[in-house]
């Protein structure tokens, strides 16, 4: 049986519906990540299990405990606030025994559990300061620390890193991690950084106005991503879209038209959709790490940025536009994972895999996916330049090769 | 106010150049206290090891005889208590009412917010010796609608009169300020409960305390600096107090609400020994800077 | 905002009986002042908690007839240009004294600081000779000097703290765009001092519109009395006429209520910087 | 010229001062008058502040007593006997009993424009319907009291408005002087007598052991120390009371607020007591000239002219007061209660001046704490004594 | 001759000395990036260039003036703070124009300086709304319009994306490298973060401790970092240094005892290094993406995270353990571009190539960095299994290839 257990939960304030029938089942142990675009109610779902807002109608029960109208102490559940909420006149000590201290538990019984915590985070020589004293990292250990005393059931996080530098978040990022495994507990973590979400989550929630629109692990979201949003949401720089037009379908292979393309692009259908009718809008997707050097498309670098161990390529080319990219100018986003001295202006040839494509229908839903234990053939400009029939999934094998000096296929 | 230390040991030019050209701006401000504020002062601390008239040019210096006079004088002391008593009430009063109406408009209540907290604040802006004459009718015996109050309710009130019974006089002295600035010191405590996170109370809640506990536990100890603020401020008006008793009650009946401010004018014009009341002033002024002193440390320390 | 569970409501009920109580309370003497305003001298010794029986203007017609709208008027124009005076001054003060790292000005503001907590009561004999000395007696060119001396160390430690906490960065950005040191504090530093500014001068404002001593003592003339020495005055003009005394309160407290009633949203806000 | 003067708020003095200005104006042309009024409370203050000052009013009122001699003392006041002795100066027409009020040494420091009195004033009507007849002694009064509570114990036959501490003390004044006598209190008024005799005679707590019989007789009303003397007078005036001690500028007022078919009486006298019981309550009031004022003659030559026979006239018509150019007080058109103030005056034996007024500022203000003290039974007459006496004592001595 | 000249400047607070002697030379239209850690002295110098802080000894000039003691509106500079910094009651427009305001030039000027530089920006359309209206984002763009529309000689920057969140700041990142391609001013930026760094510089200055450690283009500090800070300052996760003994040295090549290793390792040494004495101490680095699958080093999974383009690892093993990384346990990061399932506990085989470790003295100076042109061979455990002499340079490539599968040379 499930560990917590949200059924059909709505919010609604007063006329605005901030979430919207949630259902969701979290096993004991799990570390869930709620993610979605601001103001899609990941925060109100949380404060929702934690009993800091009334819900309008569902059910949620931790354990064998429904808990829907219980109060806050009384769920056995603990939160971790964006902002720390640490009570700024105690010293950390009393922040992280206050809990106990309300529940009457004797002195030394708190003691331990602070101590204990206080070891587990690495704060045992911050006690005895006040929270101002404290740096960042350290203050929101503090805050981690304040629920880890409670010994809750239910860990909730509410963007706890997003006050933190970047080096700091990538470390706490770690630590938490390893809390997790430590603690073994059952934790629900919402954050808008996606680098949080794919390293940290056993599981990812995508929220998206108040409904959830898919669940799965990080690589099944980041793989087989059910929407045309979900795609659009992970993975920095963001996938590229191409919007274009069904020119036909042979088998469960789509042609499909992309103005600025110079030949129609070929995209083979998952299984479980229908096939679309020939001039049906769809928009085409390619991650930015799936175009590779070589190929038949010639673009013009427009932007370079060279991180050392990657460099990210913003090409630009003739009619060939992407939407609703990250830069405004719809530029095609590359990713190569390794140096390269390219100037702007230069022109390079790229393409890509057809297997590693995505393609969805005019209302955003699935309608290709790559499979990532096909390597498949560099994309050569037009044409069916591929056995027919797209090969069925294989064993998943650790890595696939990349040969990024292939020249056109 | 930390900040001062943050700059100090540059080497100024932006900063510094106002500190030595532009360092002529803050003399408007010196001229005018030093004209009006520290030479009177000074004046009054010279005058008391005088004995004067009021209309007297003749000072003959007495050294420290009118503050002998003043630890001898059984009214000093009364006026003196009287100030401790009006601190002290208005404090449990202005600040302790203050602080519940704060807390009641705060989190307490749904709506009706906006409408309590301007009826409740709008005497703070009647001028005193307005609501003083408004409540000395309302008190009077004969006419006031207080005693017609209490007698319609069956009580007697008392028979020397609200304002003519010694025990009685200082009390409603008080009431009155209380009425006339708990407004005040609630809008005062309302902006600070306002700047206490909401989340505060959230993880309070989480960690089992709401009501009267999350009261105590975080209300309270957030509040800290904001009372410590109302309290002073309460307390130096405390000291300071004059038109009020002034007008309602002349610091009568016989002297039982007389304070220092009163006092020192009823000895001034009144019965013009102007060393005395100078020294009655001098220690008014000596409580008073002390307070003001004490206001400073706790505003840096916060 | 947290949410109440239906066992509050009586809880919540008490709460507003609480908070009602206190507002009648407050209410009250306002209010009878207002209906004693439309008695008759009779009913107010007869009747004194009833309503009045004709709702006549007569007693509003004998008091104004005092002079109020004189005094109302010396009082808008001393309490104006004193406060402006105190803004200027005490800004200007309290500027300097924040941007400069020197110990004399640090000094100089603990001097200030002192000046705070002298009465003007305890100091009221040589400051009446002194002013009078100078000529200031009746006139409201002189006692306004004297009361912005009064509200110039408030003010200034108001503002002092204020300027502390203003965003460096923006006189930085100004003196990069070219400001002068002048240009700086008047055409940025100023113009976002507003929550200071509106509480300084909400404040200054209300002790001086409501200043007694001083006024009583320095101005005499009956053509140049403020609003408080004229209050007091209808005690003495009309001996028992009450009905006048009480229209003559309300004509004088309803304005600065209507102000307040006005302005009181950014007068309660500008509070708020006063706590912190 | 400016000629700035400063007087209390008085009902009429305003309409009179400046019809006044405008003749004595157009007599001296380029003289500008300036009047200023105060309010009564605030006036002694003000008067004293205001002449230490260095642009004080040239002309001023004040009361004849201890405050006045003050300013002569101290300096404060400018001696106009050479001016009052000019041609139509004001020693024309008032006479030196009235002049030496604000005499010192010979000299004149001020000049009596007026006095007043105070009076018992009764209901005759009330007085009428249950038989009752203004009281001789003060036995009677005192069973004039008891018999108004046996009418109705509701009604306050006497309202006592004593919140400002004067009231009383008016009443004690009288009740001094009817029990010891003039002659018997001079040196104790000011603080002549040696130490040991200063205020011990008996007499003076008996004085205050009558107002405690007022009290223990029902006169009063219960909380005469929180009652304002306007709302006293209101009380009478509203036909809640039947009488009421009060001053001879009460009757207008009375007047004014719709009752004026009152009668009065004169201050009863004790059986036993030393004083004459022809003496009357009186206290002068005039004008004195700034020692600081740059122009005194012209200062004093206005005063001349406000006690001058004509202007005297107008005063007493316009403001119904007992003025102290008494020369055409027959051809005033006055009330019928201002005719009997002034045939009454005329004929008291000899005039008794307020406490708070003729004693030093210290003992005034005990005399006037103990009055709240007695009445509020919080002292016994004998400690209220004390405490006079040891003001007296230190003002003597300090 | 350089546009901005800094010659040896010193800002002293007091007796603390925050920059101590500092020389830069900036080109015109260079975009310059300073990074550091905090507390360095970036903003000090940042402060100082502008004038805002009187500077203790030195000179700084623009173009032929000297500027060391003109005021700060006379410099030609221009400066975008932190948190922006906006005039809050002006609006938009009135803040973009106040300097041209002040500088009392005539309206039609202003009001086409700033619509051009609200073109630029894409702000035109909030021109006449007041600051708070605005999101952080636009805020910026106001921020940095301020600037343009002043045309000054130099832009200043002191971390003006900080206060953005991830998304919005690579968005911003593409349009300031578009701006400074537009206007080709002279920019200086302070950064905390390396991504920025990276990707926008011309040349990287890295502070630290008020002293410049390294100025560089951006693939030379991340290739060949002169001192341990520069190299371990670069690059996310950073660099696992490994603490070691000088063994022996033959040649140019260094036999290394590293704690935990199965055997002596060999690294190659720079050429203008002296060779250190066998028995000194050392650091050795080796770059996350540097490790590959398949080597001689045996170690087990800690933490895996995937980012679906690539994967986290973190491996921990025997003694072997990393000094000075961002998990405070000694894991070994290894960075592969592709996805992979691993489970935690699972054991892993790992090597790198000898010619892409990092070596440093014990005073923190370079004695090794990799040689990019040259493909190296898989560290197979112990031995000197390379031929001998490290090979010269060669022509830079555009990428080293990456054979994960390869296994042990
Ligand atoms: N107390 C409230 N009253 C009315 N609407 C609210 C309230 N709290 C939140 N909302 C609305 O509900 C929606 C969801 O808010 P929520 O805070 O859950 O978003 P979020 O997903 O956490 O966003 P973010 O990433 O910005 O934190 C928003 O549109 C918000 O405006
Ligand atoms: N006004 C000042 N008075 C005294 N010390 C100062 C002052 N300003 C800065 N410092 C000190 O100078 C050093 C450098 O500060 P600076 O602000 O330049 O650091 P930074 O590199 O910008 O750091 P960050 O990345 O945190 O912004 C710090 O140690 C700081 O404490
Ligand atoms: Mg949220
Ligand atoms: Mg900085």
């Amino acid at each position: 049986m499930s560990h917590l257990k949200i059924n059909r939960v709505e919010k609604n304030y007063g006329a605005f519906h901030a979430v919207k029938g949630v259902s969701l089942e979290v096993e004991e142990g799990e570390f869930v990540v709620m993610v979605g675009p601001s103001g899609c109610g990941k925060s109100t779902l949380l404060r929702c299990i934690a009993g800091l807002e009334p819900i309008t109608s569902g059910t949620i029960t931790v354990g064998d405990h429904d808990i829907t109208r219980a109060e806050p102490w009384d769920r056995g559940v603990a939160m971790v606030f964006q902002n720390y909420a640490l009570y700024p006149h105690m010293t950390v000590r009393d922040n992280m025994g206050f809990a106990l201290k309300v529940a009457g538990r004797p002195k030394a019984e708190i003691r331990a559990a602070v101590d204990k915590a206080a070891q587990t985070l690495r704060i045992t020589e911050h006690l005895d300061k006040k929270p101002k004293a404290l740096s960042g990292g350290q203050k929101q250990r503090v805050a981690i620390g304040r629920a880890i005393t409670r010994a809750p059931e239910v860990f909730l996080f509410d963007e706890p890193l997003s006050n933190l530098d970047a080096a700091l978040r990538s470390q706490m990022r770690v630590e938490l991690g390893r809390l997790h495994n430590q603690l073994g507990a059952t934790m629900i973590y919402v954050t808008h950084d996606q680098t949080e979400a794919m390293t940290m989550a056993s599981r990812i929630v995508v929220l998206n106005g108040g409904v959830i629109e898919q669940v799965g692990t990080p690589l099944e979201l980041y793989n087989k991503p059910e929407s045309l949003f979900v795609a659009g949401f992970l993975g920095s720089p963001r996938m590229n879209f191409f919007d274009g037009r069904v020119l036909e379908s042979r088998g469960r292979e789509l042609s499909v038209e992309i103005p600025g393309m110079p030949g129609p692009v070929v995209v083979p259908l998952d299984d479980d959709v229908p096939v679309p009718q020939p001039g049906a809008q769809v928009r085409m997707g390619v991650r930015p790490e799936a175009v590779t050097l070589g190929g038949a498309l010639e673009l013009s670098v427009a932007l370079v940025e060279s991180l050392g161990r990657e460099t990210l390529l913003y090409l630009e080319g003739g009619g060939l536009r992407t939407v609703d990219s990250e830069s405004a100018e719809g530029f095609v986003a590359v990713q190569l994972p390794s140096q390269h001295q390219l100037r702007v202006g230069e022109p390079v040839k790229v393409g890509w895999d057809p297997a590693s494509l995505y393609l969805f229908d005019d209302s955003g839903r699935r309608l290709a996916t790559p499979d990532p234990g096909v390597p498949g053939r560099v994309w050569a400009g037009g044409g069916w330049n591929r056995p027919q029939g797209r090969a069925r999934r294989g064993p998943t094998r650790l890595w696939r090769a990349r040969r990024p000096g292939a020249g056109a296929g | 106010m930390t900040d001062m230390s943050r700059q100090t040991g540059a080497t100024p030019t932006w900063y510094g150049r106002i500190a030595a050209s532009q360092s002529m701006l803050v003399l408007p401000a010196l001229v005018l206290c030093t004209l009006f504020i520290f030479i009177p002062a000074f004046l009054t601390i010279v005058g008391s090891f005088y004995a004067f008239g009021l209309t007297s040019e003749r000072w003959t210096p007495v050294g420290l005889a009118n503050y002998v006079k003043a630890g001898n004088d059984p009214i000093f002391w009364v006026a003196l208590k009287n100030n401790l008593i009006i601190v002290f009430g208005s404090i449990v009063m202005q600040v302790g009412i203050g602080t519940v109406l704060a807390a009641i408009l705060d989190r307490g209540i749904g709506f009706g917010q906006v409408f309590f907290r301007v009826v409740i604040f709008m005497p703070m802006v009647i001028s005193a010796v307005a609501v003083a004459l408004i409540w000395l009718i309302i008190l009077d015996p004969n006419i006031g609608i207080l005693n017609a109050l209490v007698k319609s309710l069956g009580l007697s009130p008392p028979t020397r009169g609200w304002l003519g019974d010694p025990s009685i006089s200082i009390w409603m002295v008080l009431i009155v300020a209380g009425w006339q600035y708990t407004g005040f010191m609630m809008v005062l405590i309302l902006a600070g409960l306002q700047a206490i996170p909401k989340d505060l109370y959230e993880a309070a809640a989480l960690d089992g305390a709401r009501g009267m506990r999350a009261f105590w536990s975080i209300t309270l100890p957030n509040l800290r600096n904001v009372l410590l603020v109302a309290v002073l401020i309460t307390t130096i008006g405390g000291f300071k107090v004059f038109d009020l008793i002034f007008v309602l009650t002349g610091g009568g009946p016989a002297n039982a609400t007389q304070v220092l401010g009163t006092y020192i004018y009823l000895q001034a014009f009144t019965l013009t020994n102007m060393g005395y009341a100078n020294a009655i002033a001098v220690v008014l002024l000596a409580i008073a800077v002390l307070l003001g002193w004490l206001q400073l440390k706790a505003s840096r320390q916060s | 905002m947290t949410h109440f569970a239906p066992r509050f409501r009586i809880v919540q009920a008490l709460l507003y009986g609480f908070v009602g109580l206190w507002s009648a309370f407050v209410l009250m003497p306002v209010a009878w002042m207002i209906f004693a305003a439309f008695k008759t001298r009779r009913e107010i010794f007869t009747d004194p908690l009833g309503l009045p029986g004709q709702w006549t203007f007569d007693s509003f017609r004998r008091a104004w007839g005092v002079g109020l709208g004189q005094f109302m008027f010396n009082s808008v124009v001393v309490t104006t240009s004193a406060v402006l005076i105190i803004l200027l001054v005490s800004g200007l003060a309290a500027y300097v004294i924040a941007r400069s790292r020197s110990v004399w000005m640090k000094l100089l503001y603990l001097l200030i600081v002192a000046g705070f907590a002298v009465p003007n009561n305890a100091v009221i004999v040589p400051l009446y000779q002194m002013v009078t000395a100078a000529d200031f007696g009746n006139s409201h060119f002189g006692i306004v000097w004297v009361y912005a001396a009064y509200g110039i160390p408030f003010t200034t430690i108001l503002f002092f703290a204020f300027f502390l906490d203003f965003p460096r960065e923006l006189e930085e950005a100004a003196r990069l765009d070219g400001c002068r040191p002048w240009a700086v504090f008047f055409r940025v530093v100023m113009p976002l001092s507003g929550p200071a500014i509106a509480s300084a001068a909400i404040f200054q404002a209300v002790f001086i519109w409501n200043e007694f001593l001083l006024a009583l003592l320095l101005l005499t003339q009956p053509d140049k009395k403020t609003l408080p020495v004229g209050i007091l005055q209808l005690q003495g003009e009309f001996t028992s006429d009450w009905p006048a005394v009480m229209a003559g309160l309300s004509i004088a407290t309803l304005p600065i209520i209507l102000l307040f009633l006005i302005l009181q949203r950014s007068f309660v806000r500008s509070l708020a910087g006063l706590g912190k | 010229q400016d000629i700035k003067m400063w007087t209390l708020e008085t009902e009429g003095l305003q309409g009179f001062i400046e019809q006044a200005a405008a003749e004595f104006e157009e007599q001296h042309p380029g003289v500008n008058i300036i009047h200023e009024r105060f309010p009564n409370e605030a006036y002694k203050t003000q008067i004293q502040v205001a002449l230490t000052g260095s642009s004080p009013p040239d002309v001023f009122f004040n009361w004849a007593g201890e405050d006045a001699a003050r300013l002569v003392r101290d300096g404060l006041a400018a001696d106009i006997t050479e001016y009052g002795q000019a041609e139509g100066g004001f020693a024309e027409n008032v006479s030196e009993g009235w002049l030496a009020n604000f005499a010192y040494e010979g000299s004149n420091y001020g000049v009596t424009h007026e006095g007043v009195s105070k009076y018992f004033y009764y209901d005759p009507v009330f007085f009428e319907d249950h038989g009752l007849e203004p009281p001789e002694t003060f036995e009677g009064l005192l069973q004039l009291c008891q018999d108004i509570r046996a009418i109705d114990s509701d009604i306050v036959p006497w309202p006592l408005g004593n919140s400002e501490r004067w009231k009383l003390n008016h009443i004690i004044t009288m009740l001094n002087q009817r029990v010891l006598g003039t002659e018997a209190t001079a040196a104790d008024y000011a603080l002549t007598a040696p130490e040991d005799e200063l205020f011990t005679d008996p007499g003076y707590v008996e004085a205050w052991q009558k107002v405690v019989d007022l009290m223990d007789a029902g006169c009063f009303q219960d909380a005469p120390n929180a009652t304002s003397p306007e709302a006293s007078r209101s009380m009478f005036a509203a036909g809640v009371s039947p009488m009421i001690y009060c001053g001879t500028w009460c009757a207008n007022i009375f007047a004014e607020e719709g009752f004026d078919s009152f009668e009065m009486f004169r201050f009863p006298s004790v059986e036993g007591g030393a004083g004459d019981p022809g003496g009357q309550f009186l206290v002068p009031q005039g004008y004195m000239v700034s020692a600081k004022s740059e122009n005194p003659e012209l200062a004093a030559e206005w005063i001349s002219f406000l006690v001058s026979d004509e202007q005297a006239r107008a005063y007493a018509e316009q403001v119904g007061s007992i003025v102290s150019n008494a020369a055409q007080i027959d051809q005033v058109e006055g009330t019928r209660w201002f005719k009997f103030f002034v045939e009454d005056i005329a004929q008291a034996s000899e005039t008794v001046n307020v406490l708070d007024v003729l004693l030093e500022a210290s003992v005034a203000n005990a005399y006037l704490d103990a009055g709240v003290e007695v009445l509020n039974r919080t002292k016994t007459p004998e400690e209220a004594m004390e405490m006079i006496r040891a003001a007296a004592l230190e003002a003597k001595n300090g």
